[in-house]
């Protein structure tokens, strides 16, 4: 067990929370899908902290599958959904 | 409370969420995203139960039952989008045959 | 626990209970690879073959008794079981039955093209789906692991959605969407339930689950998890909401077989959890409150049948109504004349498969003869169509309960259950349900007796005729097989008698 | 247990339950589909976080991954001309009793769980006193594969029905979405990318019978390849049209199937890995099940045939 990794571990994850209100505010959609690609790399970070702070190396091959494949739904988004407009149903949320 | 209990009960709010979510939402996409997220609860629920030897290692039977349940609810999940897409499709053929039809009456 | 007694001699004879899974299951993925080139002769094949191994394996249990397999060389718990019972075995059957004249139907409707899909290759689409979920049903009737009958359900429900969808109209992809929703939180709940029976008891074996002593504060929210998401697979009122569209708008064959067999598996999941992993768990007053949203399946099932404009969705609400039944039985077991009620529900549960999906074909081939199905306008079909009235008539006749129906003798051993432990009101209930069936049944029947309209009709291959009317004898006739079905029932059959009024053993 | 871990997890407890209310609550049905990636990122860590790396494998790839490129991929085609429907609002009534049914419901579960043993082995003894013999060093591989394979091999069915059921919907009208071709960053990255992606699916594949890992695992992984490839038009969707195409699909429930049954000619058990062969025969199992689960998966994604016969109207003069 290492504090400090899990210190650091916690730190990120804290930031991951922060990077949330991006996800929520947009305002356009690639805005928000952006946010969602830096918790990846988050992601990726914290799954190699907590091996170390967990002991459980195997949890590096998480992290690498994370990065690996961070990138896949970005690249739907960016084939399928991506207009370029802002989101079309942001309205309907302005009321709450 | 141990490891296990925090994230047992977390499971159960997960769970609680998902169905109160299913139940008061139409919008197909949103009800499928509900019903993955009630299987996130029960799966959580099984593993933090696995957390409990005495030895300190983990009981890998509940682990492979997740891993079970997560193929299933993709299998399903992708049948149940692939349905979503499909009454979307009619829906649009619908309205094209019908715009067509009327520039046919008006030409 | 040894690891694979090999000192345990090797059984001389083939183990029918492992080919009963596997036949349909390797089946089906070479139907599929198949496509539609050299289907026919297939698919006959595989179906007799399927069927020959359910022969095989009766005989073996009537023969020799309860049959078990130690799947991979572990027994339980480690390991998974298959065990075949005189239930199991009575189900098997009944799936083996209705599926082989189902697939006659199926057969002649799919190769029609354009009238029941819009796809000219329905038949390749539809033999890999049905021989997964005969795999399917097989395997949850042969299952005794709790886990294990998780997948196998889960089997179940995805290939029976995916047969719904055949129709590819867009009420019936609508339905099928929505019912695949419903399973899949059904599925979850019991999942979670299997997840807390684990949690305490460390085992999934449904065998050794009845001879521990369950974990008292623990497997009574278990058991109402489980019951609730089999519950809800089961249509059970009023969680049935998804059942009348997806068996209303699915293609006929399809309709059979998810009114006739479908529902009947995670009903039978239900009925093995209640009286042999858990006995005496549940508390009286929770089988009560089953046998009473029994009731209200069976008045709100029919008055929705009464009020049908169109003739499948009345055999759809048909079915909500009759799957009522069922649950009227739980407060009789473990009551004086436990065991007839026992007994009187899987023989209910098999003539109920037998009469519904000969009523559904029978339903489906006037429609396909008329072109729709409302029954206003279905003046003078007795005259037109003589074989396929005929076909609805003994349909009618077994849905009803009337002699010689199996129906009728179920119905008979309930009430008298009924009456030996005092609850007299479900013996109420039955004879109410007997009246509104007959209600529904006349609306068709009626039909018989309006002057004749000059409409033009369709032709009914003859297959269709055959096939409707082969399953309305069958169901007429099962009540004279009652007592060879009662013998194989007591094969390994729990000891329901001993089951306390109230509370735990 | 150190006070920071127990920090980190009532963080990711909350933030789960959060984003979880978030999906759900949310009008943009897009804002929906990115909380639930980010909650699929979220779950990889707390299954991290219980030890359980092979499921944190399984969520990264399929969770954070593939479950978000379809959701995202049925948007955009629902996108196309769909405008944008509101939830109908339930009453205040109704919500609040629903809200007090499911929190009600919730709490006997709590308490059930709060009633479970402290410390419980389960089956996990077993597990390791049978481990040497499974012919794999990963527990949880070793059920999979062998002590509870009759569970995996239904499991590889419904992959394969869930297949068949998308191919059996009748065509959707040709509307060619990847026809233009991907910029020249795009098809770079994905020429660099994919590469890469097929390397980490076999080095799963390969450790998984003594590391977490392992054909769902590695499957996923590949099949993430196989998305790259079909959006960004280097792969046409396949149509299920050649015996090859379809062979693939089932060929792990077919092996899986064959050498359950080829076994029992030696008297064993259906589904009994002789001793001395279980290695062997789990590595042979798992190969071809990655491929079968890569292929299902890709086919998933791409959602059912297109008509063949009826052209494109993009296309049309």
């Amino acid at each position: 067990m290492n504090d400090w990794t899990a210190a650091l571990a916690l730190f990120l994850l804290l930031n991951l929370v922060a990077g949330l209100a991006r996800v929520w505010r947009g305002p356009t959609p690639a805005d928000r899908i952006l946010a969602a690609q830096l918790f990846g790399t988050t992601g990726v970070a914290i799954m190699a902290l907590l091996a170390d702070a967990l002991d459980i190396t195997s949890l590096r091959d998480v992290a690498l599958v994370l990065a690996a494949l961070a990138a896949v739904a970005m690249v739907v988004f960016v084939r399928r959904v991506w207009t370029g407009q802002p989101d079309p149903e942001e309205a309907a949320d302005a009321g709450r | 409370m141990t490891l296990t209990l925090w994230y047992a009960l977390t499971g159960v709010a997960l769970l609680v969420v998902g169905v109160y979510g299913l139940v008061s939402r139409v919008h197909v996409l949103r009800q499928i995203m509900a019903v993955n997220i009630v299987g996130a609860g029960v799966f959580l629920v099984l593993v933090a139960g696995a957390h409990r030897r005495p030895s300190g290692a983990i009981d890998p039977v509940p682990h492979a039952m997740v891993l079970t349940g997560i193929v299933v609810a993709v299998s399903a999940t992708a049948v149940a989008l692939a349905f979503a897409r499909r009454l979307r499709a009619d829906a649009d053929e619908r309205t094209d045959g019908a715009a067509r039809e009327d520039e046919a009456r008006a030409g | 626990m040894a690891r694979r007694e090999r000192t345990r001699p090797v059984p001389a004879d083939a183990p029918w209970i492992v080919w009963t899974v596997v036949l349909p299951l390797l089946a089906a993925p070479v139907a599929f690879v198949l496509g539609r080139r050299g289907l026919a002769p297939f698919a006959a094949a595989s179906s007799l073959g399927v069927a020959a191994s359910v022969a095989a394996l009766a005989w073996q249990v009537a023969a020799q008794g309860v049959q078990r397999h130690r799947l991979g060389g572990w027994g339980a718990p480690l390991g998974i079981e298959l065990h075949a019972d005189g239930l199991s075995v009575l189900m098997l059957v009944m799936t083996a039955v209705t599926g082989v004249v189902v697939s006659l139907h199926a057969h002649g409707t799919f190769g029609l093209g354009g009238h029941e899909t819009r796809e000219p290759s329905g038949r390749a689409r539809f033999w890999p789906l049905w021989l997964f979920l005969w795999g399917g049903l097989n395997a949850v009737f042969l299952s005794a692991d709790l886990f294990n009958l998780f997948v196998s359900l889960e089997l179940v429900t995805l290939s029976a959605v995916a047969l719904v969808a055949l129709a590819a109209t867009r009420v019936a992809v609508a339905a099928a969407l929505q019912y695949l929703l419903a399973a899949m939180l059904g599925s979850l709940l019991y999942l979670l339930g299997v997840a807390l029976v684990y949690a305490t008891e460390g085992t999934l074996s449904l065998d050794e689950l009845a001879r521990g002593a369950p974990h008292a504060s623990v497997a009574p929210p278990a058991l109402a998890l489980l019951t609730i998401g089999l519950a809800l697979k089961t249509a059970l009122f009023p969680l049935h909401f998804w059942l009348p569209p997806a068996h209303a708008n699915a293609p006929t064959p399809v309709s059979a077989l998810l009114s006739g067999l479908v529902v009947k598996a995670s009903f039978y999941v239900l009925w093995r959890l209640w009286f042999q992993a858990f006995p005496g768990v549940a508390p009286f007053e929770a089988s009560m409150l089953l046998a009473v949203l029994g009731t209200g399946a069976i008045v709100w099932g029919s008055v929705q049948a009464l009020q049908a404009t169109r003739l499948k969705s009345l055999v759809a609400y048909s079915t909500v109504a009759q799957l009522g039944y069922l649950f009227l039985v739980f407060p009789l077991v473990g009551g004086p004349g436990g065991l007839a009620a026992w007994q009187a529900c899987a023989v209910f549960a098999v003539s109920h498969a037998f009469a519904k999906a000969a009523f559904f074909m029978a339903a489906g081939n006037i429609r396909l003869a008329a072109g729709h199905d409302r029954i206003a306008d279905l003046d003078g079909i007795g005259a037109r169509l003589p074989r396929s009235f005929f076909a609805v008539g003994l349909a009618s006749v077994a849905l009803m309960g009337l002699p010689p129906s199996g129906t009728f003798v179920a119905k008979w051993m309930m009430m008298r259950a009924a009456l030996e432990s005092g609850q007299a009101w479900l013996m109420v209930v039955m004879l109410l349900g007997g009246l509104f069936s007959a209600g529904y049944c006349f609306r068709v029947l009626a039909r018989a007796f309006t002057p004749p309209t000059d409409t033009p009709l369709q032709p009914v291959p003859g297959s269709l005729d055959a096939a409707a009317l082969a399953l309305a004898v069958i169901a007429l006739a099962t009540g004279l097989f009652v007592a060879p079905a009662l013998d194989l029932l007591a094969i390994g059959a729990p000891d329901v008698a001993g089951l306390g009024q109230d509370g735990p053993r | 247990m150190t006070a920071i871990l127990w920090a980190f997890d009532v963080v990711l407890a909350v933030t789960l339950v959060a984003l979880a209310a978030g999906v759900l609550a949310t009008a943009s049905l897009f804002r929906s589909i990115v909380l639930f990636i980010v909650f699929g990122l979220t779950m990889s860590i707390a299954w991290a976080r219980l030890d359980a790396v092979d499921l944190g494998l399984v969520e990264a790839a399929v969770g954070a991954g593939l479950t978000g490129a379809l959701l995202l991929n049925t948007l955009g085609h629902m996108r196309s001309q769909a405008e944008f429907t509101p939830e109908p609002s339930h009453g205040p009534g109704g919500r609040l009793a629903l809200a007090l049914a499911a929190g009600t419901a919730g709490l006997a579960i709590g308490a059930a769980v709060w009633a479970w043993p402290d410390a419980f082995a389960g089956l996990g003894d077993r597990v390791d006193t049978h481990l040497a013999e499974s012919g794999a060093q990963n527990p949880v591989t070793a059920v999979l594969l062998n002590f509870r394979a009759y569970d995996t091999l239904l499991e590889i069915g419904v992959l394969v029905v869930a297949v068949v059921a998308v191919w059996a919907l009748s065509p959707m009208r040709g509307r060619v979405l990847d026809a233009d071709p991907p910029g020249l960053v795009l098809a770079g990255f994905v020429h660099l990318l994919v590469p890469v992606v097929v390397l980490v699916a076999g080095y799963l594949l390969w450790m998984g019978t003594d590391a977490p890992g392992g054909a769902f695992q590695a499957g996923a992984v590949l099949a993430a390849a196989g998305v790259l490839l079909l959006i960004t038009g280097r792969v046409a969707p396949p149509q299920l049209q050649a015996i090859v195409e379809r062979g693939a699909v089932v060929l792990g429930l077919v092996a899986f199937l064959a050498v359950g049954v080829a076994v029992m000619a030696g008297g064993h058990a259906f589904l009994e890995l002789p001793d001395a062969w279980a290695t062997t025969l789990i590595l042979l199992l798992e190969s071809l099940l990655t491929i079968s689960i890569a292929i299902v998966l890709v086919i998933l994604f791409a959602g059912g045939r297109t008509d063949a016969a009826h052209p494109p109207e993009d296309a049309a003069p």
